[in-house]
């Protein structure tokens, strides 16, 4: 039973995500990208990965699928050069190879991971009860620490390219009833996660991720008007996100000797603490990569 | 706090400043770069002293954990980048990042977003040659990409977007196929720290992980035929960001291909092979290309493309061995030349076009302008890419010669020998018009004007020219490996 | 190791269906979704090796759960300038 | 004290020369004072070397670039030999140049890379490796391309692409031979009689790739047929430059280059049992007759004179390559010996050009009529290159000679009978145009010429016949080169 689920699911997502890479109406092919993100997370879900499976399905379909849509309302669709037969022919062939090729180098991979069961050993010091969560805040906070900075620059990207002066999308009062609803429960959902993040799936990406997704239905209605006032408090929370976990890298350090070594038994407080703010300040970043933000004034 | 963890966290937090408190930019910028140098030195000092250094951050040993790791080749990186990185700063903040013929409308605050893009990048190549993981040196790929395509997009115009857009697709590809790689290397062994590559090189399964990984790179270091996004990207960026796109943040994917090539042992060979044949194929196409270049940018940007081939080839055909054959070590010193030079290069380039009001290659002779201090600075780039004595090109290439010559690997010799003729073809082609005079002058014509940027290209191109007498450090501070 | 296998055939098929778009199509905003695809066809591999067992590895979990966040911040910049070399276009 | 005298000298040009460079071009009085002060001071210096060497000393600076690369400056009796006759040569040559551009343009480049190309010789001669030898053989290249392209015509810039890519490939071929000897032999520092050992029998190809490949490198410089192309053609220059460089610098550099490779890398038992001997004084041979049949049918006076160089720096060569003595006497004393006589030669050409704009032969009607002194320097040039008894070619020529016999090779005087005829073919008409025919009655009367451009041929000539005559004295050319080859030849 649970194969035959698994077959249509993974069939689901194959043909969805070709239905969407096919068609030549984009709004199309960006609702087939979205049903494919959320037919990936069921099959995250199924491959015991829930917290992905969350962040996916936040993240990857929900957050990617409205800035897809954002832009393909700004963009005039391109002239559309169909490349010859012959060349599409031969693309498919090497991409049917690769997909072969890659399956089986998959499948035949030996797969002894060793991770398992280091994680199971060490999660007891590691302050949380969630492994993904420690992994993410402990044992592999480095790379947690450059993802935010990935935010930051991306941030700081779009700032530079986009214009003087951002166009709010405003979808108006339609979206209101709706807002009066989801935001609140946002709300809510982010904080649960957050805190529960530390011993079952969730954590301070999700949480930030759905905080996001509140904050974008309240701006997408009117409800709350993304004045320059509001999205530079934005931006400084965005901002802070970095820079408060860096310092808190560079304190860990003085503290213990040792670069993001939690003081003793005080680990679980940090790692919620940086959790927190992560939260905050990963809902402002991406809040603003969808709403883009005013450059500085002149003077 | 140590001098490696704050390498990496002083310019990610001078980036935060600078983005927050854009009228000081320019005063976080050069502080934050300067005391990165400094940091960069002093790590140096304590490698060449005491041997290799090691952090594990969070008290983690790999696997699990993320090992940082500061070797002689690791130190040698970090100098190259902030001590060019130092240069172009001050030529950033004193000419502007902007030269007067640029188009753009609101000059004013996009040159602020100059300062947290390259303190961002400087950041994040620290944390990319320090780094011990390859995921980790993903997330660190991931940084620079973003702020790399950031700094071709600062001079706004219609050509440097695009070419911003083409460079972040095929970063964002490259950097999926790194990703790929370092799925099959955790499905072959089980694990993706940088000690691992040895393991991966002895299986099939860990050799095809190796080659997505490798690919990737190729794609971010944009080595032949994976190039094609590269030479509109360092062409159509404003000058200080070329230079340091073309000096430095290529140098982070070849830095990575390098350590793994090292690391990877005997298992690495047909890859390595490949890796040599695809550098030998650039040099010649990037020759090429820079020979049949209209513009001054351009055939720079194609001369990258040339020299990258030079330094994967020195990587391909370097062996494996760490200790007994010096010739991984010609690479690194073929980089560190070619990071200067270039600099240099792309600065003078700047104030040429900066006096002519263009870049055309054929119209680099005006009659009431004789040529200047950028132009002669351009020259003794010159000199230096092509590999004469006494620059470190030279010195690197000779090592490299003799040690193909002592494997009796003649192709690999005449295949160096063609790229260097080559490179002072097309070379030749713009300095020959720097000596212009005599009819093509008017006898009225006066010297361009010294500016900030005379002074740090010719700076970098003298640096370039004695390095190779001072060879010596790098490859004593190379020796210093990690095990 | 069979529900493991279907997911690999998914995933791999994802990374080749969004090759075959990233190679034919010049469309910014397609290769933008294409490149997404890609992401998501190389999550899936990688979470998929990680089962052992009915347990699914932790760190590949994070991995993934990292590449999701960086990507969509390299979705926004990609979108951002080709919006904006579409608004140049305009004027 | 005297240890650092290799590296003062070098510095009393590599150091000014990014001096000259920055000066701005008005600050012609203070470019003249550096020049001039540079000059005298490293002829000074060079005067105490000389005075350390015959005292038996040998000073000796290392700097090790990399382990296994040593930059190395020696001076030793060979390297004065050379050292000598720059330093002597630069000086008279920048008083004339200074008076040669009194109104030019850019000579602020001009002095700049004109001292650089000094610093560069002085480098060749002191060079104490191949790796020495190597860098500021290159570094000579590089220092005359903006000389030979200073004009800035059209003319200029082909000529100095074609010099360009003729020097670099040498470069390359020398680079490249360099570097496999290094491979093969570890460190090649010059030593006499070489450093081979025995390595000649066990890897003789090898060796002999070796050697072809060196052989090309400096021979693009010496001129060897057929690697003297770029020569004729960079007589665009401007004359001091024609003087200096195409005279003495770069033709001697690879003169001397040849001398090394034979002498102190392989020495010249390697060269004679790996059989390269003969092939290298049979080129030599060919480049002699070749140049001067080629100088003949010139009628551009420069043209002639840079084929006739062609084919008296092969004397040099030949000198190296006979494996006697006495025939390498007579060639280490033409490289003196030549140099003076072709700077003087070169010196009144530029002279007439500027005088009286004669360019060509046909037009040197009544010159020796027009510019006495010019004239007479230039036949006491002229006359020493055909070998005439007691001026300095006739006795590199006498030396020659007698090496051919000593080395059973009595070919070689029809050698040089053959080529003394040609060598009085092309000049007599010259003579005797300039002093037996009437100037053409509206000849074109260029700048008046000061004592600069007057004194320095008339010096150089003096020179030439000071060679001649007092040639038995114990600083003579002829006597320090005797001094040198006692040292190859025990």
């Amino acid at each position: 039973m649970s194969l035959a689920f698994d077959v249509l699911l993974a069939f689901g997502v194959v043909f969805t995500a070709a239905a969407a890479l096919g068609t030549h109406d984009r709004v199309a092919s960006i609702a087939g990208f979205v049903v494919t993100g959320l037919l990936v997370a069921l099959s995250l879900v199924r491959l015991g990965a829930p917290d992905v499976a969350l962040a996916e399905a936040a993240i990857g379909a929900g957050l990617t699928g409205a800035l897809l849509l954002r832009s393909a309302w700004r963009l005039k669709p391109a002239e559309s050069r169909v490349s010859p037969p012959i060349d599409r022919i031969i693309v498919a062939l090497i991409a049917v190879c690769l997909s072969g090729a890659l399956a089986w180098a998959v499948y035949t991979a030996p797969g002894a991971a060793l991770y398992p069961a280091l994680v199971s050993e060490r999660l007891a010091e590691s302050g949380v009860t969630n492994p993904v969560t420690a992994v993410l805040l402990n044992f592999r906070a480095w790379d947690t620490l450059l993802e935010i900075a990935v935010l930051f620059v991306a941030l700081i990207l779009v700032r530079i390219v986009a214009p003087a002066h951002p166009q709010p999308v405003v979808l108006g009062e339609l979206m209101l009833p709706f807002a009066r609803i989801v935001v609140p429960m946002c709300a809510f959902l982010a904080g649960h996660l957050l805190w529960q993040g530390a011993s079952v799936p969730g954590g301070a990406f999700q949480a930030g991720a759905i905080l996001a997704g509140g904050s974008l239905v309240l701006m997408l209605g009117g409800f709350a008007v993304p004045t320059p006032r509001l999205l530079s408090w934005g931006m400084m929370v965005a901002l802070l996100g970095l820079a408060v976990f860096a310092v808190a890298a560079l304190s860990t350090e003085a503290l213990t000797g040792t670069l993001l070594l939690y003081p003793d038994g005080a680990a679980k407080i940090w790692i919620l603490m940086i959790e927190a703010l992560l939260t905050l300040s990963i809902a402002a970043m991406l809040c603003l990569l969808f709403c883009g933000m005013p450059r500085r004034p002149l003077k | 706090m140590s001098d490696i963890s704050l390498l990496v966290l002083l310019p990610l937090l001078a980036a935060v400043g600078a983005a927050t408190t854009p009228r000081t930019s320019g005063i976080w910028g050069l502080t934050a770069t300067a005391l990165t140098a400094t940091l960069a030195v002093w790590l140096t000092l304590d490698v060449f002293q005491d041997g290799a250094r090691y952090i594990a951050i969070s008290g983690w040993v790999a696997p699990l954990g993320i090992v940082l790791v500061a070797d002689g080749l690791a130190a040698l990186m970090l100098l190259m980048t902030s001590g060019v990185g130092v240069i172009v700063a001050i030529q950033a903040a004193s000419w502007g990042v902007f030269p007067s013929s640029c188009a753009s409308k609101d000059a004013e605050s996009l040159r602020a977003g100059f300062w947290p893009m390259w303190l961002a990048t400087l950041g994040a190549m620290n944390a990319l040659f320090l780094s011990g993981d390859l995921f980790n040196i993903y997330v660190a790929f991931e940084i620079l990409g973003l702020t790399a395509v950031g700094l071709t997009a600062l001079s706004g115009t219609r050509s440097a977007l695009r070419a911003a857009f083409d460079y972040l697709s095929a970063g964002l590809a490259g950097s999926l196929l790194l990703l790929l790689g370092v799925a099959l290397a955790y499905g072959a062994i089980g694990r993706v720290d940088l000690a691992a590559v040895p393991m991966l090189a002895d299986t099939i399964a860990g050799r095809i992980a190796l080659a997505f990984i490798v690919a990737g790179l190729a794609v971010k270091a944009a080595l032949f035929p994976l190039h094609f996004w590269m030479p509109e990207a360092h062409s159509s960026a404003t000058p200080v960001a070329s230079a340091l796109l073309s000096a430095l943040v290529v140098k982070g994917a070849l830095y990575v291909i390098l350590r793994i090539s090292i690391e990877g042992g005997a298992g690495m060979e047909a890859l390595r092979f490949a890796l040599a044949v695809m550098g030998a194929a650039a040099m010649l196409w990037g020759a090429w290309g820079a020979l049949r270049a209209t513009r001054l940018k351009l055939l720079v940007a194609q001369s990258t493309v040339a020299q990258i081939g030079l330094i994967t080839l020195a990587i391909g055909v370097a062996g494996d061995n760490l200790q007994q054959n010096g010739l991984w070590q010609a690479a690194a010193l073929l980089m560190l030349s070619h990071a200067l030079a270039k600099a240099a290069m792309f600065i003078a380039v700047g104030r040429i076009a900066e006096e002519l009001g263009h870049d055309r290659i054929s119209g680099l002779n005006r009659k009431e302008l004789r040529p200047g201090a950028a132009e002669f600075a351009f020259a003794i780039a010159s000199v230096s890419l092509i590999g004469l004595p006494p620059t470190a090109g030279f010195i690197g290439k000779w090592i490299l010669i003799d040690g193909l010559i002592a494997r009796d690997a003649w192709i690999w010799v005449a295949l160096i020998l063609i790229g260097t003729a080559l490179s002072a073809a097309y070379l030749s082609r713009v300095v020959s018009r720097c000596l212009r005079g005599g009819p093509h002058v008017a006898a009225n014509a006066h010297h361009p004007a010294w500016r900030i940027g005379d002074i740090t290209a010719l700076g970098l191109a003298t640096s370039a020219l004695v390095l190779g007498l001072a060879s010596a450090l790098p490859l004593g501070l190379l020796e210093i490996t990690a095990k | 190791m069979t529900s493991e296998l279907i997911y690999i055939c998914a995933g791999s098929g994802l990374v080749g269906l969004a090759f075959y778009r990233l190679a034919t199509c010049r469309d910014m905003l397609l290769r933008v979704l294409s490149l997404n695809v890609l992401a998501v066809g190389i999550a899936i591999l990688f979470l998929a090796s990680a089962r052992d067992a009915g347990m699914t590895d932790a760190v590949p979990q994070a991995f993934v759960l990292t590449g999701i966040v960086v990507l969509v911040a390299v979705t926004a910049a990609l979108l951002a300038l080709a919006e904006q070399i579409d608004r140049q276009r305009d004027e | 004290m005297s240890e650092f005298l290799p590296i003062a000298i070098l510095m009393t040009s590599l150091g000014v020369a990014p001096l000259i460079l920055m000066m701005p071009e008005h600050a012609s009085r203070l470019r003249t004072t550096v020049n001039l002060a540079a000059a005298i001071l490293k002829l000074a210096l060079v005067f105490w070397l000389t005075a350390v060497v015959v005292q038996g000393g040998s000073p000796d600076l290392r700097f090790t670039v990399v382990p296994g690369l040593d930059l190395h400056l020696q001076a030793n009796a060979l390297s004065v030999l050379f050292l000598a006759l720059s330093a002597v040569l630069w000086l008279i040559t920048t008083v004339y140049a200074i008076g040669y551009l009194e109104n030019g343009v850019d000579r602020s480049r001009f002095f700049g890379f004109f001292t650089l190309c000094v610093a560069s010789t002085v480098g060749i001669a002191m060079a104490g490796n191949l790796f020495t030898f190597l860098i500021f053989f290159e570094l000579l290249t590089l220092a005359t391309w903006p000389l030979v392209v200073h004009r800035g015509t059209a003319e200029a810039h082909r000529a100095g692409r074609i010099y360009l890519a003729y020097t670099l490939g040498g470069g390359l071929a020398l680079t490249v031979g360099t570097i496999w000897l290094y491979a093969l032999a570890g460190e090649v520092t010059f030593t006499p009689r070489g450093v081979l050992g025995d390595l000649a029998q066990t890897d003789s190809i090898a060796l002999i790739a070796i050697f072809v490949l060196l052989i090309a490198g400096v021979g693009v410089k010496a001129a060897l047929v057929p690697l003297h192309g770029w020569l004729p053609l960079s007589m665009v220059a401007p004359a001091p430059v024609s003087a200096l460089l195409h005279a003495v610098a770069v033709v001697k550099a690879g003169a001397f280059g040849i001398m090394r490779i034979v002498y102190d890398v392989f020495g010249i038992e390697s060269v004679q049992d790996l059989g390269l001997a003969t092939p290298l004084a049979l080129l030599a041979a060919i480049t002699i007759i070749w140049g001067s049949v080629c100088a003949l049918r010139q009628d551009d006076l420069k043209k002639r004179l840079a084929y006739s160089t062609v084919s008296q720096v092969s004397y040099i060569t030949l000198g190296v390559a006979l494996i006697s003595p006495l025939a390498a006497i007579g060639g280490l004393t033409h490289l003196i010996h030549q140099g003076i006589m072709k700077i003087t030669l070169f010196l009144a050409a530029g002279n007439f050009a500027e005088g009286h704009k004669v360019k060509t032969v046909s037009g040197m009607n009544g010159m020796g009529r027009l510019m006495p002194i010019s004239m007479f320097a230039f036949t006491i040039g002229a006359l020493g290159m055909i070998g005439v008894p007691p001026l300095a070619g006739f006795l590199s020529k006498w030396y020659l000679g007698a090496g051919g016999l000593e080395a059973g090779q009595p070919a070689v005087i029809a050698l040089l009978a053959g080529s003394s005829m040609l060598n009085a073919a092309y000049f007599l008409p010259i003579l005797y145009r300039a002093w037996f025919l009437d100037p053409p009655k509206d000849a074109p009367v260029g700048r008046n010429l000061g004592w600069m451009l007057v004194l320095p041929p008339a010096l150089t000539a003096a020179l030439i016949v000071a060679a001649g005559l007092f040639a038995n004295a114990p600083f003579s050319p002829l006597g320090w080169t005797r001094f040198v080859v006692s040292l190859e030849y025990l």
